[in-house]
């Protein structure tokens, strides 16, 4: 089915708040004022927001270290998260967690998480509670190239099979680990989804620089799975734009690589290209959304630098619901 | 009062309380068993029989029968519990903490404080633990100092059938990730049982015996050497406050000190090798806080500083004894 | 190559000495005598026997809690196994380990494990060594069924994979993780060969119940190995003809699953049918080895009850290499 | 003596030893970096930049860059250095000893116990811990306490780059399985390393600072801490004995032991939480040990019972600081 050009818009925004969240963090961040590891999500924009546009808060998500897109395309407040990152009292996990441990369960997001390959067997068990429930409800996991190693993930994908939980294991394969290329770290010698498939469960493919393949091929996928027939995985193709983490000195890009990125796997770009040469959507709109999320961002981070920090005071309180 | 054995107990609060919420789910290796044979589902109800009847009751989409993959059952229940389900996960050896102990550790326990304060994860580990059936190093280990030693974790260790049922309760009616040992050599202790709703609140030490010469605190499968030794001690007159801590995580301080104060000595029995243990936080505890009150060293009963042994003779060396534990309260007395 | 008469009757006598130490503990373990949980490898004996037949001292290999067939194939003393089981002082490890913990690194045993799973990543940990000391060694993992949906196996599989050591993973596919089958647990929809093939490396497939079928696949199997491929895996369809630990009611068998096992997937019945068949060796002297073996056993038995236990004094050595 | 700083200076000791002994062997997440991408090998050199110019040096056989699976990598290592190899294995986080506890615990620690005293398992695993850089709670842990806890494990924990060379180079000609602790905060310390081989025994504390009125054991990052309050103490006139453990496992009691029955006053500066912690088992040891010489409680500085927070107010009031020791130490010297 088409799109409404509502749709197209709102997917289009919220991919453009990932992205300027995102480059407005590379900026801040060398002022020395946020703390702590930041990974960004800049270039995957299209995978977070063409998996998510198709999920109600009812559905949940569990994310990685590099969890900003999976936050905003799941709908966590924005100005909230970006007090998160500053570390303000405010911040949507109070300043206790920061940019690896971004939650909000009222929006499904279970959360962030600094362990790669945590979420995984988290997901499958919020797809058990949703198979009980009995609403059609699902659980993704989003898991990096890197993360698929881990083990926690393996279990994870076998266990949901043997349980045919309904849940989805989402691979951006953005093909780096940290400084480590994913033809060394995945030794299979097929794609991730290939291995994803020998656990025994469906798996599709998808530009994950595109938004429309991803969306696309999701909604199939989706139908799959919210039909009672077990989980299911999908390997995204897509990018890093920046490094590792904020500070990354990114010796393993080849000469001219980031360039040729930015170039020919923008997702923002992509998505200007297709809806205007399909007549949907004029530039001119998205410029107004452009200028909407600039202005948003810049809100969302002078709002966050002029927040109150914590106050030491608490540090010891929320570790139990009672004690 | 019916009379049980903690086994019973166990399967019965499991029971009756899947009964009133329908949000408990059961999940681990061989809980149901049978599962994909020949012979069918309910091979089993767990090696230590503490799940039998529960599938037949509530079904597979509730009594769910995994891989062997703990890092997979502990995660899915931290995930389960903060979508809103009650997950009750079994650890058949909680020496297996060592392939699952990240979602123990730095998921469900610190879910709550990361996100602020946002979230809760009420699940449940039953982690099957301690020395006594030969089962060697990798079979007998008592975790629990180290799970205590981890903030948003509840620790809960029943010594007795009634006990086993209350804090049982308890756990699953509360908010909080709690790790509820079971100690194998435990499971036939016959007891009474208050029937209906029975609940032991956290954080309550039960007071064993009361003799008001010497404290020993403990917890577990020590609770009964302590008894023993108690006995024995009482019949030359000597007065033990016997302490069963129920809970390390919570801890009732309280219980301890107030003892202390009373009687000055204090004897610590730990099935758990000595560094960084359960005998070290309590008499660390305890000497910081009743400093005055101390008239001679608390003593630690812990076994040595190695792995668990095989052999009969080996294991029962390792283990601390009712007559370590006697030895140990004469020699505090004897301290001046 | 055909194999010679002496290795014929050798691979009979360590499967029959498997067998029998075996059927012995059966007996004994009611007795109470014998402390703590005890696994038989009774209907497996072609697998262990027949893979460890092409191994020297210098191949290592990592065993399970099911690994007194492993070790007996690798060549650790019957006796002292017998008086490990027994857990008495001059056991192979002092009565400390007991029938999950036997080792022999004097023959390249790296150890039975009570934990499921963990082998996996030593045994690659040991090829990385070996492919170090560059002489063609390998080391073998034996795993279950059940322990191949252990996150350990899985990343042990990927990283041999990676780091192409001459790891071999042999599963053992006796159809029972304790009391669950494996069709529920393996969730893959083919077999565990296949699981494996994903990860990127070459598996083979071969009758565990059946001596020359293993023994072939298996010298196929390592000549690609010690040729330096990496790392491959093996597929062994096997029986466990006793209960998952001593104790086990087996409540998960069919009706006449058992007599139907010991009738027709009985290694050293088949053995015996083979050899004579094709006329390759008198049953005569097969029967005399069965005397020869019985006769070990039997001094084991006896030789271990007789043994001192050990002394309580020494609980806690050993421990440290140095303190 | 070079001046250098501890991450040079474990580089350096890792280059010297490699050089020396062809069986030591490095392995890890990016110890490399680069592999399998178009800007090619030594990418990076370990994200803490320890193990760069390995790899140009020994090659792809010695030094080895793994997939995000850590308990192959430590599973890896106990197998090679069973296999007769000296494992250098890298935990790029000490947190991440939650996803491969098993390959330490239940593996490496207990081989040589369980298999009867006759293997070795000379592997060094070098795990990356401690707080102070706004890593939040699941990358600033010190989980050296339950390390120490286990049978079989030494736990070494470098404060100055002298000890940085030392106990590394005494880890790698040792023969049992070491956990060596470098603390992310500390590796710009800068200090003077002794030329050549040199050797620093496990068990033997360091004597920071000898003042004779308290005693303040620690290790690790809070060893500068706790100069920084000796040194404003000293200012009024209060001497503090000032104990770098630099093992906690094996443990220099005597060395506490001496000084405490001396001093009659102890805190511990600990940066973990409390339970089950070495501040914890240091002062058991003490009031079970060195009662009579006692004249205070023992103080134990630690962070609350919490996890580690991530805002910089919040992390800075988790860690135990100099002015907490200082207050401390006062506390306890006040105390009659
Ligand atoms: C268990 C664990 N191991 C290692 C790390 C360190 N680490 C953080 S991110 C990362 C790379 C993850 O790669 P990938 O899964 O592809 O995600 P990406 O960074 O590309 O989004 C590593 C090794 C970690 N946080 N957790
Ligand atoms: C990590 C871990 N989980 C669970 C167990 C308990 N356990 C021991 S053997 C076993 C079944 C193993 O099945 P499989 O790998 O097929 O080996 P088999 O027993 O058939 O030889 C289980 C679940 C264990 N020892 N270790
Ligand atoms: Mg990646
Ligand atoms: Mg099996």
């Amino acid at each position: 089915m088409q799109l409404s050009r509502d749709d197209l818009v709102g997917a289009y925004r919220r991919m453009a708040i990932i992205r300027k969240f995102e480059e407005r963090l590379h900026d801040e961040i060398k002022t020395g004022e946020i703390a702590g590891f930041t990974h960004l999500y800049c270039g995957q924009e299209a995978a977070a927001v063409g998996v998510c546009d198709h999920l109600d808060t009812e559905d949940l998500i569990v994310s990685t270290h590099r969890g900003h897109g999976h936050c905003i395309a799941k709908g966590c407040d924005v100005k909230g998260m970006m007090k998160e990152i500053y570390g303000r009292r405010d911040g949507l996990c109070k300043g206790r967690g920061g940019s690896m441990h971004i939650a909000d369960l009222s929006v499904g997001m279970l959360g962030a998480n600094g362990i790669v390959g945590a979420g995984a067997p988290q997901a499958v068990g919020a797809a058990i509670a949703a198979k009980l429930d009995g609403k059609g409800k699902v659980a993704i996991a989003f898991s990096g190239d890197g993360a698929c190693n881990q083990g926690t993930t393996f279990e994870a994908m076998n266990l949901a099979v043997v349980v045919k939980a309904p849940a989805i294991f989402v691979f951006e394969n953005n093909h780096y680990s940290e400084h480590t290329g994913v033809d060394y770290a995945v030794g299979t010698n097929k794609d991730i989804a290939s291995r994803a498939e020998a656990f025994g469960m469906k798996a599709w493919r998808a530009n994950g620089c595109d938004y429309f393949d991803t969306y696309e091929t999701m909604r199939e996928l989706l139908d799959y799975v919210r039909a009672g027939n077990g989980p299911a995985a999908i390997e995204l193709d897509t990018e890093r734009f920046y490094g590792h983490f904020e500070g990354d000195p990114q010796r393993y890009r080849g000469k001219g690589e980031l360039d040729r990125l930015w170039e020919e796997r923008d997702c923002l770009k992509a998505f200007r290209a297709k809806v205007s040469e399909a007549k949907l959507l004029d530039l001119k709109l998205l410029d107004e959304v452009d200028a909407e999320v600039a202005q948003l961002i810049e809100e969302a981070v002078s709002e966050a630098r002029a927040a109150p920090a914590p106050d030491p005071a608490h540090v010891a309180e929320d570790v139990y619901v009672d004690y | 009062m019916a009379v049980m054995n903690i086994r019973e107990a166990i399967n019965k609060t499991l029971m009756d309380e899947m009964e009133r919420d329908s949000n408990i789910i059961v999940l681990g290796e061989d809980v149901v068993g049978g599962a994909g044979t020949a012979g069918g589902q309910e091979a089993i109800g767990g090696i230590w029989g503490t799940t039998p009847g529960l599938y037949a009751k509530f079904g597979a989409d509730r009594v769910i029968d995994t891989p062997i993959s703990e890092s997979a059952i502990i995660g899915a229940a931290a995930g389960a519990a903060l979508a809103g389900k009650r997950p009750v996960a079994e650890l058949m050896f909680a020496d297996f903490v060592g392939v699952s102990l990240d979602q123990l550790w730095n998921q469900m326990a610190k879910f709550r404080y990361m996100f602020g304060g946002k979230t809760k994860c009420p699940a449940v580990v039953r982690l099957i633990y301690g020395a006594g059936m030969n089962a060697a190093a990798q079979h007998s280990q008592s975790v629990y100092a180290m799970l205590t030693s981890m903030p948003g974790l509840k620790v809960v260790l029943p010594a007795t059938p009634a006990d086993a049922k209350g804090l049982l309760t308890e756990a699953l009616r509360g908010d909080d990730p709690v790790m509820f040992f079971e100690h194998k050599a435990l499971y036939g202790v016959k007891g009474e049982v208050p029937d209906g709703e029975y609940r032991q609140r956290f954080g309550e030490a039960r007071m064993v015996r009361e003799g008001g010469d010497v404290t020993v605190v403990t917890c577990g499968r020590m609770v009964g050497f302590g008894e023993k030794a108690a006995d024995k001690l009482a019949a030359d007159g000597i007065g033990v406050d016997l302490i069963d801590l129920r809970t390390t995580s919570p801890l009732d301080e309280e219980a301890i000190l107030d003892s202390v104060e009373a009687t000055g000595r204090l004897v610590v029995v730990d099935e758990s090798p000595p560094r960084c243990s359960l005998a070290a936080d309590i008499s660390a505890i305890v000497a910081s806080k009743a400093f005055t009150s101390l008239k001679a060293p608390p003593a630690m009963i812990t076994g040595p500083h190695s792995p668990i042994p095989f052999a009969r003779e080996l294991e029962r060396a390792w283990v601390p004894s009712p007559q370590k534990i006697e030895d140990a309260v004469r020699q505090v007395l004897a301290f001046r």
